[in-house]
């Protein structure tokens, strides 16, 4: 412990950030990488403020294109997977957030309702193993591969996926 | 004779049970002693150790300097062989609910059971949801209910002087029950 | 006169006067046991037997007084931890005199509380532990003098039981088989855990105590309370022995089962530790062991090293004693209520790696004292 | 002692909650955890879909009982980003001294659990008792003492209480004070350092992967905080360092969180004395219009995350809510495994527990 009893209120050495490619913009940099790896399956590129971008992916794509988010393109964080129900479709939103180039990228892809599955990323992000489970226990969506998949918020005899729209109390 | 010692042990037990419980003995140790215990038990009155959601933390605040319920001898512990209060300081769920039932069952007797705040008394904000008990008293007797979401800490003192003077107005014999 | 001669002319009396009733049946009654009546008031009436019921009777009135004592201590514990906490203490219950009654209506509110005895506990072990508990604890008390006039084993210093100490510690020493027995019958893990932690902790710190205690026989040379306390006369102990002052503190720390050595009844860790099964009247008695033992220590620590019960004669000396054992306690208690907890593998790497040699270093001291020819 | 399962929960002195750690231990060493969270779940999600927009404040309020105006205040964001509503700017310094003294008390009462799992009862009692000042300051500002249902869409419900900047700086005085008396009670304690340094350590790269966020995450030595690196509110323009520590263990995360408190003092001084004069409240449209909304906010547990879709009507069509304890929680074998079973203790009240926003 090198300065222990010392308030630390500054950054200390080592944890400064990596400078950002000069002369490149990197949410530029993460669109045209997204789109150079899958130019069929991603659409609907969007910028919605600074730093947050929306895409739309196909499901089955989704894991390769997660895994080259993380290793090449600096997403380290899986902030949230939400779930949600549409008239024909689940939709799944992955909050996808890059600490060093402070971008938040929206990964939305679907699935048919009689066929709610995706792979799982959880081999990926290690942080979306609960939230996977979670989206499975209110919202009923399988994922495959995944470790273990269990209800985890409701008890394990529950019958039903209290989120979607057709459970009624 | 075939006296077995566990038939003299009933034996014995049947025996003191008569003379204790059934014979002006019982009644008399019972009108000696009632008012003693009672001012005991009334004085020495122990919660569990048990924080469900923000009323917990009420709970918590009560036993801290500012309002302080420990100068009533109110304190906490940690197993529930040892206490005498049940506070359900928030909602139950379905999940919890036999942990809770099962709680309240490993407490000794004399033991009271307060629902305090909202939710545990009928669900509050969340009394229409699928995995929300409504109200406690639906599994547990409840003897006090303190109002409020979260219930401040003065209400929750407040709640122990109000069990205090109902231990007080039904004074029973440890023997006779009477 | 001290206690013993108090008790001896009492039940001399009680003697007595039963003996007249014996003696009026053997006459009056020959054909029924005569002889038995005659020698049964002989026997009674034999010094012998007078001396074992007069040493009973000072031990049912040290027990009786070292009772109220506890209830006075705890109280004195809560006052003081209240203050330190922004507290009042106990307030209300008897609040003409400061709360002293808390104590005692918590105790009979053990006592009239349901007595549980789980399903699947093993009946014997969860039964006998409380009692070997208390016992134990309560014989290491009844050992020990308010000074000598007043105690069990002072009474006849030549004749009578020369090595009180060593007693008072090998009763001292039971308890950990005890709360080893309470966790395992208790059918509990943590109960379990805390009772391994408490045989584990107490085994390793024993030893350091009573290498501190062995240094002040040494100077002393004597085994029993009053040899030791009038070796003090000139110097207390605790002025050569200062280092040996502070570890058997810090041992007896670890013996009572006070923060930071509170590890067996850790309570964020294993609910209420090795006691988590026990409710009702058995808790009360191991809540009410647990400050006779501090009391205990805080008594064998000022026999010790504090003088025992000298001091300015404006005050009796049972007084002094008790004065200096509640200080002993007092300052535990501040430990305890300022320290954090500690851990498993740390408590036995202090137990064995730093108080074990600082235990032999003072009794080398000691040694060295006595080779000097000071002592 | 043969390996065996021990169940700390729901019923348990160490959970400050109610949730269920299961750990395998041999002997004392623990060898495998696995945390069930679950207790207290009350449906928020589900609940919030019949409610209108405004009534879901109060419900945001109690998802966690330690810092409840943050939650309510994400979900203000969440929903002002959905109807794309502009913050009055006094409003936003409002929040912003609110949501800093919130932070205060949720770091105090984390810190009161600390202590008194640690076995430092003075500690709990010490920290409530300071707790209270800024428990005060809240009431004053909001009328409760826990549940604050404080803030509005494009603003908050009440202008400050007379004398409430003269309080506040008072109370950030008497906190500093305090915060360096802490500082002697816990790093001046032995005990206290053989306790957590070194104890559940987790490395930077299992932070990030395992999703923690938030204090345990910058304890771990990555420097990011929402309120600097993606700016929501006024924080932006006030000075301020997120605290940072690059061991990793109990004793980076107890350091951050102390640090953390002495930035928020700061942060309270600038934001009270540069709050500027004017309107307060807003009226916001009943209807929000179809799409979506994203509120990211620094929580003082981590990153919590709202997402709001709207379908045209009063009522949000679907309210997700990333609770950052639920992930965090979700990392705790990583650093349980080959600890003390006394450890368990020391690293998962480091992770500053609220299940209440864990079970939603």
């Amino acid at each position: 412990m090198a300065e222990r009893g010392k308030s630390t209120g500054r950054p200390e050495e080592g944890l400064e950030r990596a400078p950002s490619r000069i002369g490149e913009d990197p949410e530029e940099r993460v669109i045209r990488a997204l789109l150079d790896g899958f130019p069929n399956t991603v659409t609907d590129f969007k910028k919605l403020r600074k730093g947050v971008l929306r895409a739309k992916i196909e499901r089955r794509e989704l894991y390769k294109a997660c895994k080259l988010l993380k290793d090449s393109l600096g997403f380290e964080h899986l902030s949230m997977i939400s779930a949600v129900e549409y008239d024909s479709r689940f939709e799944l939103v992955y909050h996808i957030v890059s600490y060093q180039e402070r971008l938040l990228l929206e990964l939305v892809t679907t699935t048919p309702k009689d066929d709610p599955s995706v792979d799982s990323i959880s081999s990926i992000w290690g942080g979306a193993n609960w939230q996977e489970r979670e989206s499975y226990d209110l919202m009923g969506i399988k994922f495959n591969n995944h470790p273990k998949l269990e209800r985890i918020l409701l008890p394990k005899d529950y019958v039903y996926h209290p989120l979607r729209k057709d459970f009624k109390g | 004779m075939a006296l077995r010692s566990k038939d003299f042990l009933k034996w014995c037990d049947e025996v003191l049970e008569g003379i204790l419980r059934k014979s002006p003995v019982g009644s008399g140790i019972d009108y000696v002693t009632k008012d003693f215990f009672n001012w005991a038990t009334r004085n020495s009155l122990y919660y569990l150790h048990f924080g469900i959601m923000c009323c917990a933390l009420e709970m918590a605040v009560a036993s801290a300097p500012r309002f302080d319920a420990q100068r009533m001898g109110v304190i906490a512990r940690s197993t529930p062989r040892q206490v005498d209060i049940l506070i359900v300081n928030g909602p139950v769920s379905k999940k919890l609910k036999p942990a809770l039932r099962r709680l309240y069952d490993q407490m000794p007797e004399p033991k009271w059971v307060i629902a305090m705040g909202e939710c545990a008394i009928s669900g509050g904000p969340f009394y229409n949801s699928y995995s929300v008990v409504p109200g406690v008293d639906q599994f547990i007797p409840v003897d006090i209910y303190i109002p409020g979401c979260p219930a401040r800490p003065e209400a929750l003192i407040d709640a122990f002087i109000k069990l205090q003077k109902m231990i007080k107005d039904n004074k029973k014999g440890l023997l006779t029950g009477k | 006169m001290n206690l013993f001669e108090f008790c001896y002319g009492i039940i001399h009396w009680l003697v007595d006067l039963v003996n007249h009733l014996w003696y009026w049946l053997g006459d009056h009654l020959p054909w029924v046991f005569g002889d038995f009546f005659n020698w049964a008031g002989d026997l009674a009436v034999s010094h012998g037997n007078i001396a074992l019921f007069a040493i009973l009777a000072e031990a049912v009135i040290m027990f009786v007084i070292a009772l109220v004592n506890v209830l006075n201590f705890i109280w004195i514990d809560r006052k003081w931890m209240g203050r330190m906490f922004d507290f009042y203490g106990p307030y209300y219950v008897g609040y003409r005199i400061g709360g002293w009654l808390q104590n005692l209506a918590d105790g009979i509110k053990l006592f009239v509380k349901e007595i549980i005895t789980p399903a699947k506990v093993d009946k014997l072990g969860f039964l006998i532990a409380p009692v070997i508990l208390v016992s134990s604890s309560v014989l290491a008390l009844s050992t020990i003098p308010f000074s000598p006039r007043f105690g069990v084993f002072t009474s006849d210093l030549d004749t009578g039981v020369p090595a009180g100490l060593l007693i008072a510690f090998a009763f001292f020493a039971i308890a950990p088989f005890s709360i080893l027995i309470a966790g395992w019958s208790s059918n509990n893990k943590y109960t379990l855990i805390g009772g391994m932690r408490s045989a584990a902790q107490m085994m390793s710190y024993e030893i350091p105590l009573l290498l501190c205690v062995a240094s002040v026989f040494l100077l002393s040379g004597s085994f029993g309370f009053l040899g030791v306390v009038n070796a003090q006369h000139d110097i207390w102990f605790v002025i050569p022995l200062f280092l040996g002052f502070i570890v058997f503190i810090t041992c007896l720390a670890a013996e009572v089962e006070i923060q930071p050595f509170d590890l067996p009844e850790a309570e964020a860790e294993l609910v209420e530790g090795w006691t988590t099964e026990y409710g009702g009247f058995r808790f009360g008695l191991f809540m009410m062991t647990s400050y006779l033992r501090g009391y205990v220590g805080g008594a064998l620590a000022t026999a010790l090293f504090l003088g025992g019960w000298q001091g300015p004669s404006i005050i009796p000396d049972e007084f002094w004693f008790l004065i200096k054992a509640y200080l002993v306690f007092l300052i535990i208690e501040w430990m305890r209520w300022s320290n954090m907890r500690i851990r498993v593998d740390q408590i036995l790497n202090i137990g064995w790696k730093r108080l074990m040699p600082l235990a032999m270093l003072n009794l080398l001291i000691a040694a060295a004292f006595k080779t000097m020819g000071w002592f | 002692m043969a390996e065996m399962w021990i169940n700390m929960g729901p019923q348990h002195p160490m959970t400050h909650g109610l949730w269920n750690l299961r750990i395998k231990v041999d002997g004392e060493t623990i060898i495998d955890a696995e945390p069930e969270v679950g207790y207290l779940h009350r449906g928020i999600e589900k609940l919030c879909e019949g409610k209108t927009y405004t009534q879901i404040i109060p419900i945001a309020d109690r998802l966690c009982y330690g810092a409840s105006l943050s939650w309510s205040h994400l979900y203000c964001v969440a929903v002002e980003d959905l109807l794309g509503l502009e913050v009055l700017p006094r409003a936003e310094y409002i929040r912003v001294a609110a949501l800093e003294m919130q932070r205060i008390a949720s770091h105090l009462m984390w810190l009161a659990a600390y202590a008194a799992d640690l076995g430092a009862m003075i500690g709990f009692i010490y920290s409530m008792r300071d707790r209270e000042v800024f428990i005060d300051l809240l009431q004053a500002l909001s009328g409760s003492r826990i549940t604050y249902n404080f803030p509005r869409f494009g603003g908050v419900a009440h202008d400050i209480p007379p004398n409430f900047e003269r309080d506040s700086l008072r109370a950030c005085d008497y906190m500093e004070k305090r915060l360096k008396e802490y500082e002697d009670l816990y790093e001046g304690s032995k005990v206290f350092m053989l306790r957590n340094e070194g104890v559940g350590l987790l490395k930077k790269e299992d932070a990030m992967n395992l999703g923690v966020t938030g204090p345990s995450l910058r304890a771990s030595g990555v420097r990011y905080d929402l309120r600097k690196d993606m700016p929501y509110s006024v924080y932006q323009e006030l000075d301020f360092e997120p605290a940072t520590h690059k061991d990793g263990d109990c004793y980076a995360r107890f350091k951050v969180r102390m640090d953390e408190m002495y930035e928020s003092c700061k942060i309270i001084r600038q934001a009270v004395t540069k709050m500027p004069k004017g309107k307060w409240r807003t009226l916001a449209p009943r209807n929000a219009p179809e799409g979506t909304g994203l509120g990211r906010v620094e929580d003082p547990r981590g990153e919590g995350v709202m997402y709001v879709v709207g379908d045209g009507t009063d009522r949000p069509y679907r309210l997700k809510i990333r609770s950052p304890i639920f992930v965090t929680v979700s990392a705790a074998p990583k650093m349980l495994i080959g600890y003390k079973i006394a450890d368990v203790v020391a690293i998962m009240g480091g992770l500053d527990m609220c299940i209440g926003e864990s079970d939603r």
